[in-house]
């Protein structure tokens, strides 16, 4: 075990498997000399060359309509979204291509590929720097979305993507990059996509998290803690698909559920778990199912005043817990 | 941008393509077309919920496979294929299954519209109805190719009206940049459905695109299938020398409505159609071939039996196949347990 | 009063649209001379021109991108996207661009447009001529998303959304196109954006739904009625903003809901709604909240056996409204 | 395609410039400089979170707007355009309240990083931070100008990386389609980010994409502020006799790292920057200026301390505001009622 932040494990993780298997390379925006604009891809193309390590033109499409070739031929290609913002005009190529090959093609060809890309808030991206945009892709049937919120999380589930045989959107939270530092293993290891962690246990309510805000609902948790409120608190890890049974076991045992994203209300994930939840873990309710998120505005704004205020936070979560608690 | 003539009038036989070759290349267009009728036929007597046609475009497609290395070069199809689909390979069988979305349908087990041909056999991939997403496709299997030093390319066909699209201009601008392997192959109708090219587009060629790109474009008479199959050749002979992608464009009319569901009476004259099909590349070609000496009567007259037989047994043997599986619904969404991938698992 | 169907009902509110203020044009695809593909352009072009009947090349984005730009300058462009599935080329023009102008100019700039396009399965359309798009573009704020189900809806929303200063996802159920007809007022009318309607009331249970899916419910819930059980059957027309308050006050009423959509369940529409009755009619809740919808595949296979699996209808829908009736 | 010749060694005043206008094109570019040099101080300070700078643009820039009829020609920006925002009429005060994001900003009220303009008086529409999607815009309102007959253009700005997008192939061939009366400004600096033009495109001029889409390409050297002028003077006077479209290419080099958040001596050559720094656009101008007898040596000082008050004047009263109120993050995701809108209320 070594502590490192989450960019270190990224960037150990791609290490790793480009030198353990040649089939994978890395294309996208400033992932060679630049080393990616987080320096996740620093020093890639020095150890794995142009070839492996490929500078892209400004063409998200591209990126991931060759990376979807390239897969199809046999290659694991790693395709970089320079920000999540960005992904919007490779949508076709994810949601009709990527994501529908094996289906459409009745299991012929299939698309081993990973999408990786920085989202989310706090780090004054202003509004085309900052956005969640997991709910869209959880939505996509074919399509898997993986959130890591801790270094060793981030390593072992990338490692993981690479390996999987489908199409994966690992989405990395800009701001735990560097913020959240964290023992990693140091043997080669894998996380198996689709399994929920819970984080903290916790009797009275259960916190449904991802991502950034699962720091902010762990600090939540702290603060009730210390009037006797057990916050569980479970990190999804994998979005998509969503380890229904993890988190309908907890609610059972807690019979209260707080789902926190970061991404806007209104469609966004936290919908969907909050409905798994109404619908199958409803006898065991003794409270309404809360959401705690982003107002339903387009992302959050540059200047600092309003960045605060949108971005969802422990306090917010705290207020969430006490008042379903009271419930 | 070259302009490769019409070798139409030529009346020796060409040194680059036997007797034999040049016969297939006739059945296989003539394959297609009678597939084709069939199959427009077939949805007439809703038999068929949905098809779309190649007719008019055989001679290119045909052509095209026959400068290919069929079953090793990747090809990225489009729904106006049925004709590139038979010129490499597959069979009257395969395409009706396709027809009548039956159980065992090798392109999508009768998931996807007909005419949406993929078989992993022919390396053909499976494509989507969305116009001109296979482009960046075909860019990616040739950046493969060439980094696994495999001696193939990768070709996408489309449209005129797919070289208007984002993907277009992404997809070749990447392949331009990396010299990958691949021809991009437009098939210049004149209209996208019912918008004529001069709504589309301010210039004559498509092919003239390639010089955005630092890419030779490439005129070809689509209505040749010889013309076609040595632009192709020399295309794909460049691509492996390490020269880069080529844009070949082939001069086509499609002969039917855009669809079974279009009526192409709205918006184009009788007198152009009629034109396009008074210069039909089949019986163009089988007179060629006859000039040559390549094709008699009796030769002619055994081939068209053959296909109409062929064509006979394939609707009869899609048609008393069953429809696919309800359990198969949700099957494929992701790898199941153990399958064995095509993609991904060399 | 006039009996017409879904299609001229469009067809109605384009005419009269146009005809009334000039700023009004169209563009698309084979809106010219071939009136559509499903002819609701029919006979625009000859009475309005082609300068303001506008065939445009197969390029969804310049399509959305230069009715934004129409917008900015005062026009009220109406861009048709031929159908759903097509859409997700143009995402980031939407998403990015229509969606956020207003916002992130803080009002001074705005794209009152309308994008109109023809959704949902039933028409033997296999996987890309199909698709249900409407949870993705109601995840996004600052644009509106409607789906009316029958021919007056239809016109009197269509119209209203010509007129809406902001933008708006029109989405046209194809199978209702010849499907469903019904009276239709003649005089100049529009329905407000964001109001859902009790088209069927009843006291045992709320379905709340919309787009073809509605004359399913309604199928379903005169079946159930002949055993007594009366299922109020909400379409809620527009998709976002959502009518919060309709849904909420017929929960309260009869204290369980179905929600019933034709898109996959998954992160779909259904997710949200009955996340807001779960947390905000929780205590009027006595039984689970269902959901209806197709399952999580990738739209529906071209052949006709897996196409009736894949959809849901009246009898599936009947089923849950007997369970959770009994519930 | 045409290519304009630098006219910078002409020692004789322009006949189409006046010494005025001359001295003002030389004042915008000066006065854009010294905000970029202070903005990046503030942030180099941590008083401004991220700028991005047009720094060795500004001849470009600031010569292009002197090409338009400022205020009635629609302008769709990108991030690297604050000396275009300058050139447009935009003033200092303007700029940092961009830079500072406080309310009353004009641009977004705070809500967008810095440099992203917008200007109701000046014809500047929003543009988002993603590459190439105001290109569309603009088609768009050239459009709606073409439509009413308002004999004004719209001008859509953009580097050469995003020249690469899907966005500009599809705006530049719908603008060409309908001849509608749009300048595409390029500014080619070489890079997107770290990404060297040769891994962008294999071509050396994106000007060359214009026979593309059967319209002009116009290259420029973006150093001289005269000849970008005029050839967009020339382009707007073809767009207004309803020719279309012209796609102008500015080469230009900037001069700073990408943005604030860059470190760009991990791709760029120390001496490449240098011998680009050393061809400086603005000194280059003022001598040019000064040899014509536009300039002398007081007026230029006069120039230059003026700026220099009034950059000074711009960040005291920039600092001076509060930041957007809380209660306004949520204002204007939709129309509020009874507000007046620009777009749609004509
Ligand atoms: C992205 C997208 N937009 C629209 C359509 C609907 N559509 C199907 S074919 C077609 C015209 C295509 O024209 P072209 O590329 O010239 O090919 P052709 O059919 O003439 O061979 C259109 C608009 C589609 N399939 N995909
Ligand atoms: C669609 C999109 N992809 C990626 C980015 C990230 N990004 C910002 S600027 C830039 C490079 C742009 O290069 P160019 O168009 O040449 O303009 P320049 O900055 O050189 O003036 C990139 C990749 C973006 N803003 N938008
Ligand atoms: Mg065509
Ligand atoms: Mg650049």
């Amino acid at each position: 075990m070594t502590v490192k932040n989450v960019l270190q494990a990224i960037r150990e993780a791609l290490d790793e498997e480009l030198a353990s298997d040649e089939r994978v390379i890395v294309l996208g925006q400033d992932v060679g000399r630049r080393g990616g604009v987080f320096r996740t891809t620093e020093g890639l193309i020095d150890r794995y060359g142009p070839s492996r390590i490929i500078d892209a033109p400004l063409s998200e499409s591209a990126i991931v309509g060759v990376a979807i070739g390239a897969s199809l031929a046999g290659h694991r290609p790693i395709a970089e979204i320079q920000f999540a913002d960005f992904i919007w005009p490779a949508m076709d190529q994810i949601v009709s291509e990527a994501a529908r090959m094996r289906y459409r093609s009745h299991g012929t060809w299939s698309c081993p590929l990973v999408i990786r890309t920085p989202y989310g808030a706090g780090i004054h991206g202003g509004l085309y720097h900052s956005q969640s945009i997991e709910a869209t892709f959880a939505h996509v049937p074919g399509l898997k979305v993986v959130a890591p919120a801790t270094p060793a999380d981030a390593k072992g589930l990338l490692k993981a993507a690479i390996r999987d045989p489908d199409p994966v959107l690992f989405l990395e939270h800009k701001r735990t990059y560097r913020l959240i530092k964290d023992e990693v293993p140091d043997e080669d290891y894998t996380l198996p996509l689709g399994k929920a962690a819970i984080v903290r246990p916790g009797r009275h309510l259960s916190i449904i998290t991802y991502g950034m805000m699962l720091h902010e609902s762990l600090k939540a948790a702290e603060a009730a803690a210390v009037d006797g409120i057990e916050a569980e608190v479970i990190d999804l890890r994998t979005l998509s698909p969503l380890d229904k049974t993890a988190i309908l076991d907890s609610v059972r045992r807690t019979h209260k559920a707080i789902v926190v994203h970061e991404d806007s209300l209104t469609g966004g994930l936290g919908g969907e778990i909050a409905a798994i939840i109404a619908s199958e873990a409803f006898d065991a309710l003794d409270g309404p199912v809360v959401r705690v998120a982003a107002p339903d505005s387009p992302a959050t704004p540059f200047n600092s005043t309003q960045e605060e205020l949108y971005l969802p936070n422990a306090a917010k979560i705290e207020k969430a817990i006490r008042e379903l608690a009271a419930y | 941008m070259i302009s490769t003539s019409s070798l139409s009038n030529v009346a020796t036989i060409p040194g680059d393509f036997d007797p034999a070759t040049l016969r297939e290349i006739y059945r296989r267009m003539l394959l297609s077309r009678t597939l084709d009728l069939r199959a427009w036929t077939l949805s007439r007597q809703g038999r068929a919920h949905f098809v779309i046609t190649s007719r008019g475009h055989e001679a290119a497609e045909v052509g095209s496979a026959f400068g290919l290395e069929r079953g090793r070069d990747w090809i990225c199809p489009y729904y106006r294929n049925l004709a590139l689909a038979v010129g490499i390979g597959m069979t009257a069988r395969e395409v009706m299954l396709s027809v009548f979305a039956r159980e065992g349908d090798p392109s999508s087990n009768g998931r996807q519209l007909s005419m949406h041909f993929s078989h992993p056999d022919w390396r053909i991939i499976s494509g989507s109805s969305v116009v001109s997403s296979q482009i960046p496709h075909a860019a990616g299997l040739a950046l493969s190719a060439k980094l696994s030093g495999e001696p193939v390319v990768a070709v996408a066909y489309f449209g005129e009206g797919g070289s208007n699209k984002g993907d277009f201009h992404e997809g070749v601008n990447f392949a331009a940049v990396h010299r990958l392997p691949v021809i991009f192959f437009c098939e210049n109708n004149g209209y996208a459905i019912s918008v004529p090219q001069r709504l589309e587009m301010v210039i004559e060629d498509v092919a003239s695109r390639g010089a955005a790109y630092g890419i030779p474009g490439v005129v070809v008479d689509g209505n040749d299938p010889l013309a076609v199959a040595r632009a192709v050749r020399e295309a794909r002979a460049r691509a492996l020398a390490g020269d880069g992608p080529t844009l070949i464009e082939a001069k086509v009319y499609r002969f039917t409505p855009h669809s079974s569901d279009d009526d192409d009476r709205l918006y184009r004259p009788r007198e152009e159609v009629e034109a396009a099909v008074a210069r039909d590349p089949i019986p163009a070609f089988e007179r060629r071939l006859r000039a040559l000496g390549v094709l008699d009567e009796s030769a002619s007259r055994a081939i068209q039996s053959e296909i109409a037989a062929e064509v006979d047994d394939a609707v009869e043997f899609a048609d008393s196949l069953p429809h696919p599986e309800p359990a198969d619904l949700l099957r494929h969404v992701f790898a199941e347990n153990g399958s064995q991938m095509v993609g991904g698992a060399r």
